[in-house]
């Protein structure tokens, strides 16, 4: 690449921002085609992106870097890691910006704004290659995220969008202080730098939990996922896709990044606290989601469990926990993001989110009723979907580390489908109780436009996942070596022995009385 | 022993006096009671050679400040009665944390028990001078060494004499007449000021 | 040092004393229909007296130089950057102030008062005075002339009560702190056997016994007053209030610049032997001051109370800055100051843009309703102010907080930041509901006003300098900072 | 291009052409699609099959495309020929082209043919990949595919509520099962470093052995890994604790429940079993599990058969029954024998249910025996058809004529081997499965007894008098209200004859290879040659016990349905409460619905109500924005606007400064 | 002659009392101002006192600086209460709250 590319997919949706905000109060449609062609564009460029970059290369790829000031620059570059999340929010950006198209009809040039500078600063986020750039991106985001809830979301959307601004803030801000600490120890504000520094034992307990509490905000961790699903709630379609697609995969990301290859002690320490809090995540939101009777919020809590898989995968200490873990947070972009898709196809024609005012769907809109099955499918984690993959390499990583947190997470599995298939059951099965409902009609052109591409990547993800993981097998071995001196000890503790007596079916036969 | 003497007597009334400007009831007697404790102040002064200051305290003080303070509250047409409400109120909290900060105060700036204090040394260019009286000793410092600041002090007064206009001078009412014009009053002439009318009857006058 | 060459040191202050005196003439005879021509008069002194601020400023200036009257007043980089800030402050509360005391919100005494402009002259001449002081005379002298003109400005609308209310408030509890002050420097006095700082310093050199550690506090409680930290603070939700807008925007500025460095000199130049004795009550003044500040912020309905508010918050980051007591602590708190000032001038300049049809201002959250759509650039800079304000990247007010926070943890005192930066959350609740109530909530439209062509290029002008691009400042600002709060840590 | 990659993918791209099509290219063209590629898929099996039997085919694996690497974890999509996957591919694709055909009669009057083609077929590519596979993963991934077309078919008609629950039911359910499942392969990763089925099972002896911890206990490693795995087949094949979903799938379309829910996928934890034989033979407390699960389930499901009226709910739980008899076998070490009841089962148990699904398309849909009776007449082929299903798994057959039905020659060798093994557990299984089989011959011929001889009881039927528009008083005597049963068209009656040609000669076929020859199955099982020989040596008492308790099950429906007819109710009275337990299915869905469903609703309500909302919101953002508002109120009522209050703050703070530098 | 302390002391009675004098004084600004006065008397005695004591004369010139502000101070604080009670009719310091919280 001879040009920035970063840069300049950062730029792109830039310039679309500051173009929709000029537009206008009454330029609702040239808004529209600006902000889709900005993101077709950004897209295009990840695409380039993708193609160019080379699998089993140099670590750091697409380096940018300009000193700035106060000893920090304006640094970028990826890895593998950072390719496919990037990747993930330059497609979902224009189904985002499709998903809007008819819903969103007040104010749109600021609208969409919100949504190219969310793409600028998500871009920004996974391409940052230094600490306090990272943060500035990390932490920017609540600005346009908080408005896309408060001015377009639904009826309780100014309690959610305080509480999302306010608890992801608190968060956050212990993060700055730790990351002070590091660079003035470290000397540098430099990530690659960082990723291979070894910090104090005692000093990494605290940098891990002041990081932990952005992340564990973020990704959200249970008993930190208290403002998602009111976020997820009253957010407009687009942003609740977003919101779970992208912005949730930061926390994960923020792992990854820093607590494990930077604190790599103090997240052997602390893998167990993870652990316990995924466990109960998984169990106790999966419940939770059982009863809702919102469907946004059903699915809001489907994403908490469905992180804690990732928790757990990423703090199992082994490639295949890292691999899973990377690999449910594309899948669970896509298919959460689809999923709330699926909510917003509906919310459009009935405006409600109540599970009990549907029903009967695959009679009246067949091909969606397709769709919302292959997310559900996907969503509970069907082989051959992009939900599978993931969980199963996230849950046979922390097998390895501890058959007990395997069997509490696997349980998710069940949960997992009785909720969402209990959802899709109420949605798209039985008679037609509600007449408006009855009277809706299949997904239009708009929507199926949004919808195939996320399914073929959710099938694509699901048979072939290896075109996910070559890019970032590289970068997990390295990590992997990295971290792996300070693995938590494995419980299975697999010990030899003697053959059995009774091993074989051995059956004495004498010969007698065969006839 | 007579310095003794002289020092607690007007101690003692300074003292007596801040408490009565707190205390008293009316204003008015609140003023006297401070152009006592001024007096007994300067009086203080002079106890320790500084004459030009225990001058000047008494009359600017008791010349200007208290005077402009009594010319106020004659001004101000209040009910003082109503005034002393809540006194009472405030009292045992006020004592409390005056008896407090004295205390502290006391405990700092006494050291009684712990041997006396130390003062601090000057550096000796602002000395106090036998050769000459206190007057000329502080007129000598004012004009040369702390002449920007006596400058300073005279923009304080303008400003405070600019502050006293802004707020309290009154504009004219405008239509009002600010002056007297004794030509225009001499000149009127009856058709200027009067008109004739000629109402209809039981119309009234329509002017 | 030559008396000539001291006033040379001088020049800026001359010239405003010398304008403030032929403006004073000039409004005697003018009066007040002259005040929009004195206002803009005094502006372009004050202009022209920062442009000479310019070339020191670069060069850096510290050392004997810059003593100026046998060591009374000090002219080095920590004053010029403050005067900087304190003259670009003014001008732009002199800009703004026509358009407010011409029009209706100005009350029954609409039309603004020749001596106005003399006032803020003198005011920031008391302010010069004050971030140069080396000698506590002067200190004093500076922050009465400051206080004496600032007393007067927020009285200024007599009718109106609420003003006249602010100014008794501000003037009673002004005078009982420089009663403090004044008491607490003259125990520094008795106890040192001097008022420069240089001698006080050297007279505080080991144990400090009872009366210069009563001294010591005595002084820093009234300086606390003067920059409104908690507890000292209580005056400044109720003047802020009751002052005449273009008042509240020039005392939420350049007032706190004077005290703010002025305080800094203090503690650096004549207490920087003695970090222990005051360190750790200033940081729990920081801390304080952010909590209440917050805490007194929330459910405001009054927009410039709750600016007020704000300001107490904001200054308990500054002196975060200051309690960490070295170099890159003042630094910090210089960059921290600058941001603030332009981050306050543009949430005023928003605020005077507030208007009615009638010119009529609205100051509380229930008029700004959904003024995104009625007024979307007032709007959407006012979103910028207050995200920066709250501290949120990419927006200047982050790098604000960063350089203060970085400062604190390479001092060690981690603990201290991480309770800060907590506590700062509390801030942003408020700083959002700015924004809630701008963009979320169906608007008011009440807001229908033109403002004049000052406002909107102030109101731009602040927008650019806190979003993304103002980093473009940072180099130079943080460079200056460095000279200034260098120069503080030379003793001469 | 090997022929497999046809046989498996035929199916997938007819189904996804069925899929998307739908309406668009209409039913005919998807059904035909559908059908035949399924055919196709049918008639390139049998010539693998036979080729194994020949012996002229050899094991092999075909790669199609890598799936996962991660690390030292790799599995790639592969499909597996060997002996073993030779009878699967049989079974599945003959059953299910038979289904396919079957289902254009049966489906005729459905709007939704297109759809139900697909699924079929979705569901025979799914278990194709199952069988097929080489690793555990892509198993997994067939495992888990029948699981959703299983779930998709039940659902299929979606309008019905009961519909609806049933195929959470199935699916959830099924899901108990995986968590095993997936845990076993975890586990085997975690010892063997591998997923991949061979190297596991070349692997696994020398594991034999060794001990693992898991969830803190100290465990033989072959015990725990086998246990889990066979958690797994428990769910998939409805296995004690883990069945409550089969009876309940019986609310799917009938030929689903032919091929899905007797034929086949309930078939795949058996196959699984035998799949990893050598596994299991390595971890005897596993298979003594597997022995007794078996056994047990197959004595429990008989019992309730007994008394159920629904007539697919008869046969579903027969089905279980049988799934019994061969974990049971598979248990006591004969894998061969289990794999050959599994192949003759397929034969006899869709063509019962096929046969059913005739007589109940005869009977407008009713499915209740009750309302059934006198129908031999009326529907002489469908009768015929049932009758040699019913024979096939009654197991009518002779040891010393060497002649017998499909049933009898798998049958019986189950029970053989399980006295062969001479384990108390095995020689206990022997006994269970006695009086199962017992069972089954009595509730079989209930089943016919009640469906085809007596009188008829149609009007009583719902849905008879919704066809006739009469009620059964109007009907008066005519107990028939006048409604004509139809035979069924030949699209549903010829898989019948080619199924009831299977039922009847399959085991005598075939018994020779699957259970005597070890050439066969080419180590693709673990052939236990030893215990093949013990099983042809137990006494003879053991080898007529089958037909004896055959014909006494017989005797008993005959006296109880036609003979007496007045028995069952005398029995209902005097043992009412033996009677209700059985015939509520021993409350095990009242059990899960109490301590399982019930429960997970309220922790739901109470974690979110409680919890989320009590708890962590309440005293986390909603807490500290609480002491916040608390504070703010202080801080203004500190804030008085009295001058004296400010300045009295100044003073305390000041003094507190002071007091502070004091102390 | 009589010690410093005993001047010190006289100071502080004084400050203290100038103090005690603005909020026992709830409601009249007047003797609140007259307290300011008393505080800065204090001040005055304390520099006096303390210059003497020292031998230095700066002391003395601060004192009379700090006359100086304080007569101006008298003048703008008289000033600011004659505005006030022009508004309100009263100068009770119990009336001024309009603001506040």
């Amino acid at each position: 690449m001879d040009f920035p590319i970063l840069t300049t997919m950062m730029l792109v949706p830039l310039a679309g921002a500051i173009l929709c905000l000029f537009v206008g109060k009454d330029g609702g449609g040239a808004a529209r085609g600006i902000a889709l062609a900005a993101t077709l564009a950004t897209f295009a460029l990840g695409v380039m992106l993708w193609a160019n970059y080379e699998i089993g290369g140099a670590q750091w790829q697409f380096q940018e870097s300009y000193d700035l000031f106060a000893g920090f620059s304006y640094a970028l570059g990826i890895d593998g890691i950072s390719l496919m999340l990037i990747m993930l929010s330059v497609f979902l950006m224009p189904i985002c910006i499709l998903a809007s198209w008819e819903s969103i009809q007040k104010r749109v040039g600021e609208y969409m704004a919100a949504f190219l500078f969310m793409e600028v600063l998500m871009i920004g986020t996974f391409a940052a290659q230094d600490l306090f750039l990272f943060y500035i991106f990390f932490e920017a985001g609540l600005i346009p995220m908080y408005l896309i809830i408060g001015v377009w979301g639904g009826d309780n959307r100014i309690y959610a969008s305080y509480k999302f601004f306010l608890y992801t803030l608190f968060g956050s801000v212990l993060m700055l202080i730790a990351m002070f600490w590091m660079t003035a120890t470290a000397g540098t504000s430099d990530i690659p730098t960082l990723m291979q520094y070894d910090f104090a034992p005692e000093a990494q307990t605290w940098l891990w939990l002041a990081f932990f509490a952005s992340f564990a905000v973020k990704v959200p961790m249970w008993p930190f996922h208290t403002w998602l699903p009111d976020a997820h709630v009253q957010a407009p379609t687009a942003g609740s896709v977003i919101l779970a697609g992208v912005l949730l995969k930061l926390g994960g990301y923020g792992f990854i990044r820093f607590s494990l290859p930077m604190f790599p002690d103090a997240s052997a320490d602390f893998a167990w606290f993870v652990f316990i809090l995924s466990m109960i995540a998984v169990i106790y939101t999966s419940l939770v989601a059982l009863v809702q009777s919102d469907m946004k919020k059903l699915i809001a809590y489907s994403s908490v469990a469905h992180m804690a898989i990732v928790t757990v995968g990423l703090f199992a200490y082994n490639v295949q926990g890292l691999e899973g873990a990377m690999l449910i947070m594309l899948s669970h972009g896509l298919v959460s993001g689809a999923l709330f898709l699926c909510v917003g196809v509906i919310y459009d024609r009935l405006h409600t989110r109540e599970i009990e005012r549907y029903g009967g769907l695959s009679i009246n809109m067949p091909y969606y009723a397709v769709f919302f099955l292959l997310f559900t499918m996907a969503s509970i984690g069907l082989p051959g979907t992009s939900g599978f993959v993931g969980e199963f390499l996230s849950l046979a990583g922390i097998y390895q580390t501890s058959s007990l947190v395997a069997l509490i997470c696997t349980t998710g599995i069940i949960l997992g489908a009785a909720y969402m298939l209990y959802l899709y059951r109420r949605v798209a099965f039985g008679g037609q109780v509600n007449e408006d409902a009855a009277a809706m009609g299949d997904i239009r052109p708009r929507e199926w436009a949004m919808m195939v591409p996320i399914a073929a990547v959710v099938l694509w993800m699901g048979v072939y996942p290896e075109s996910f993981l070559a890019p970032m097998r590289a970068d997990i071995a390295v990590l992997d070596a990295h971290i792996s001196a300070s693995a938590p000890a494995s419980d299975a503790d697999l010990a030899a022995g003697s053959p059995r007596e009774a091993a074989a079916n051995a059956v004495e036969f004498d010969g007698e009385g065969e006839h | 022993m007579i310095e003794t003497l002289a020092f607690y007597l007007f101690a003692g009334l300074v003292i007596a006096g801040g408490v009565m400007v707190i205390m008293s009831r009316n204003p008015v007697h609140s003023v006297l009671w401070l152009i006592l404790a001024f007096f007994n102040a300067a009086g203080l002064m002079v106890l320790v050679g500084a004459e030009f200051i225990a001058m000047l305290l008494v009359i600017v003080y008791v010349g200007a400040v208290a005077v402009l303070f009594l010319f106020v509250v004659m001004m101000l047409d209040i009910d003082f009665a109503a005034m002393r409400a809540g006194f009472i109120k405030n009292f045992p909290l006020g004592i409390a944390i005056a008896v407090i900060l004295l205390a502290e105060l006391g405990l700092g700036l006494g050291a009684y028990g712990a041997g006396g204090i130390e003062l601090g040394t000057a550096d000796g260019t602002a000395a106090v001078r036998s050769d000459v009286s206190n007057i000329e000793a502080i007129g000598a410092l004012l004009y040369g060494r702390y002449i920007i600041l006596f400058e300073i002090a005279g923009i304080i007064l303008l400003v405070a004499m600019i502050g006293a206009i802004v707020l309290t001078h009154r504009e004219p009412k405008p239509g009002a007449r600010g002056r007297q014009d004794i030509g225009k009053q001499i000149s009127r002439r009856p058709e200027e000021a009067t008109v004739m009318k000629n109402p209809e009857y039981g119309k009234g006058v329509e002017l | 040092m030559d008396f000539v060459a001291s006033l040379v040191l001088v020049t800026p202050e001359l010239q405003l004393t010398a304008a403030g005196l032929v403006l004073l003439l000039v409004a005697a005879w003018g009066g007040d229909k002259a005040a929009r021509g004195i206002a803009i008069a005094a502006a372009a002194v004050f202009f022209v007296a920062g442009l000479q601020l310019i070339g020191p400023l670069h060069t850096g200036a510290d050392g004997p130089d810059t003593l100026g009257f046998g060591g009374l007043l000090k002219v080095d980089s920590f004053a010029l950057f403050a005067k900087a800030l304190i003259y670009l402050a003014a001008i732009a509360c002199l800009v703004v102030a026509p358009g407010f005391f011409n029009s209706a919100a100005a009350g029954e005494e609409r039309g603004m008062r020749a001596e106005y402009p003399v006032l803020i002259l003198f005011a920031a001449l008391g302010m010069s005075i004050m971030v140069s002081a080396n000698d506590f005379m002067t200190l004093y002298l500076g922050l009465e002339l400051n206080s004496l003109a600032s007393y007067v400005l927020a009285s200024i609308l007599r009718k109106d009560q609420r003003s006249a209310e602010a100014g008794l408030k501000y003037f009673v509890l002004g005078a009982l702190a420089s009663g403090i002050l004044l008491y607490g420097m003259s125990l520094l006095y008795g106890f040192t056997g001097g008022t420069d700082f240089a001698s006080v310093r050297a007279g505080l050199e080991g144990d400090l016994s009872l009366g210069q550690l009563f001294g010591l506090i005595f002084v820093m409680a009234g300086l606390a007053f003067k920059i409104a930290a908690v507890p000292f603070h209580m005056w400044t939700p109720d003047v802020y209030e009751g002052a005449p807008t273009p008042v509240t925007m020039f005392f939420s500025t350049a007032p706190k610049v004077a005290a703010v460095a002025l305080t800094a000199r203090v503690v650096f130049e004549v207490f920087g032997g003695q970090v222990s004795a005051w360190q750790q009550i200033v940081m729990f003044t920081a801390l304080a001051s952010i909590v209440f500040g917050a805490l007194g912020a929330i459910g405001q309905e009054n927009l410039k109370r709750l600016l007020a508010y704000s300001s107490i918050n904001n200054i308990g980051f500054i002196l975060l800055g200051l309690a960490v007591a070295n170099v890159a602590g003042a630094s910090a708190m210089l960059v921290y100051l600058f941001i603030y000032v332009v981050m306050s001038l543009g949430s005023f300049t928003a605020l005077l843009m507030l208007r009615s049809e009638d010119g009529d201002l609205y100051e509380t959250f229930g008029d700004i309703r959904g003024l995104a759509v009625t007024r979307p650039v007032i709007a959407w800079t006012l979103l910028i102010q207050m995200f920066s304000l709250a501290g949120i990247p990419p927006l200047l007010g982050f790098y604000s907080k960063f350089v203060i926070f970085d400062a604190v943890v390479k001092a060690d005192l981690v603990a201290f930041a991480a309770i800060a930066i907590a506590a700062s959350v509390i801030g942003a609740f408020y700083y959002i509901k700015f924004v809630k109530v701008m963009f979320f909530d169906e608007p008011a439209g009440v807001v229908t006003g033109k403002s004049g062509t000052a406002h909107w290029v102030l109101l731009i002008l602040t927008a650019v300098i806190v979003s993304p691009l103002g980093y473009l400042l940072t180099p130079s600002l943080t460079d200056l900072a460095d000279k200034a709060a260098a120069a503080l840590f030379i003793t001469v | 291009m090997d022929t497999i990659l046809i046989i498996v993918f035929a199916p997938l791209l007819a189904a996804i052409i069925a899929g998307l099509g739908n309406r668009a290219l209409g039913n005919v063209v998807t059904k035909s699609i559908t059908t035949g590629a399924l055919f196709l898929s049918a008639a390139l099996s049998w010539p693998i099959f036979l080729g194994f039997l020949s012996g002229s085919e050899t094991a092999h694996v075909v790669p199609v495309l890598k799936w996962v690497q991660s690390g030292s974890m790799s599995f790639d999509w592969a499909l597996r020929v060997d002996a073993l996957t030779a009878v699967m591919l049989v079974v599945i694709n003959t059953v299910s082209a038979l289904v396919h055909l079957y289902s254009w009669g049966y489906m005729e009057e459905d709007p939704d043919q297109p759809r139900f083609f697909a699924y079929l077929s979705l569901f025979t590519f799914a278990m194709l990949m199952l069988v097929t596979a080489d690793n555990l993963v892509q198993m997994f991934f067939g495992w888990e595919g029948v699981g959703l077309a299983s779930y998709l078919l039940i659902g299929f008609w979606f309008k019905k509520p009961t519909a609806g629950a049933a195929a959470i039911k199935a699916f959830v359910v099924n899901r108990v099962g995986d968590l095993g499942f997936m845990l076993g392969i975890f586990g085997t990763f975690v010892v063997f470093q591998t997923t991949s089925i061979p190297e596991i099972l070349d692997a696994a002896p020398a594991m034999s052995g060794s001990t693992i911890t898991f969830l803190g206990m100290r465990l033989y490693t072959m015990d725990i890994l086998c246990i889990l795995l066979f958690i797994g087949a428990m769910g998939k094949s409805a296995q004690l604790g883990l069945h409550t979903w089969l009876p309940d799938a019986m609310e799917g379309p009938t030929p689903v429940s032919a091929l899905i829910h007797a034929a086949t996928m309930v078939t795949a934890g058996v196959f699984m079993l035998c799949r990893l034989s050598p596994m299991f033979e390595t971890a005897p407390t596993a298979l003594m599990i597997v022995t007794v699960v078996g056994a047990a389930t197959c004595f429990f499901a008989a019992t309730i058969g007994t008394t159920q009226w629904d007539i697919k709910r008869v046969i579903a739980y027969s089905t279980c029954s049988q799934l019994g008899y061969m974990f049971f076998a598979a248990g006591v070490g004969a894998y061969n024998v289990a794999m050959f009841h599994l192949f003759t089962h397929a034969f006899f148990k869709a063509l019962l249910f096929l046969g059913a699904g005739s007589v109940i398309h005869a009977m407008h849909h009713e499915q209740d025996m009750r309302y059934y009776g006198g129908l031999r007449k009326k529907i002489p082929y469908t009768f015929a058809a049932m009758l040699m299903g019913t024979l096939a798994i009654t197991g009518l057959g002779v040891y010393h004529l060497g002649i017998g039905f499909a049933g009898f020659w798998s049958k019986d060798a189950v029970l053989e081997v399980a006295f062969a093994r001479g384990t108390e557990i095995s020689v206990m299984s022997f006994w269970l499965g006695v009086i199962a089989a017992l069972l089954t011959s009595f509730y079989s011929w209930r089943l016919m007894f009640l469906t085809f001889w007596g009188k008829p009881r149609w009007i009583e039927s719902e849905h008879i008098q919704h066809s006739v528009h009469k009620t059964p008083a109007e009907a008066g005597e005519d107990t028939t209200g006048g409604y004509h049963p139809h035979e069924s068209p030949l699209s549903m009656m010829l898989p019948l004859l080619l199924l009831s040609i299977g039922a009847v000669f399959a085991g005598q076929v075939f018994a020779p290879s699957f259970l005597d020859d070890a050439a066969f199955w080419a180590g693709s099982i673990f052939y236990n040659e030893n215990l093949m020989h013990a099983m042809h040596a137990v006494p003879y008492w053991v080898k007529y016990s089958a037909l004896m308790v055959m014909v006494i099950g017989f005797a008993g429906a005959y006296l109880a349905y036609i003979a007496k007819p007045d028995i069952p109710a005398k029995f209902v009275g005097s043992f009412g409460w033996l009677h209700k337990f059985v015939f509520n299915k021993w409350y095990f869905d009242e059990l899960y619905d109490r301590i399982f469903v019930k429960p997970a609703f309220w922790f739901g309500r109470q974690f979110w109500k409680l919890g989320d909302i009590g708890t962590i919101d309440r005293f986390g953002p909603n807490g500290a924005a609480w002491i916040v508002a608390r504070g703010s109120a202080a801080a203004k009522t500190i804030q008085s606007g009295y001058l004296y209050t400010y300045a009295l703050i100044m003073l305390l703070g000041l003094i507190a400064a002071v007091t502070y530098v004091l102390l | 002659m009589i010690g410093i302390e005993h001047y010190l002391v006289v100071g502080a009675i004084l400050f203290v009392l100038g103090v005690l004098g603005i909020f026992i004084n709830r409601k009249n600004v007047i003797v609140i101002l007259m307290s300011v006065e008393l505080i800065l008397l204090a001040v005055n005695i304390n520099l006096v006192a303390f210059s003497a004591f020292i031998g230095d004369l700066t002391g003395q010139i601060f004192a009379m600086f700090v006359l100086t502000v304080a007569a101006a101070e008298a003048a703008i604080g008289l000033a600011i209460l004659v505005i006030y009670y022009r508004g309100r009719g009263t100068i009770a310091v119990d009336d001024v709250n309009r603001m506040k919280g």
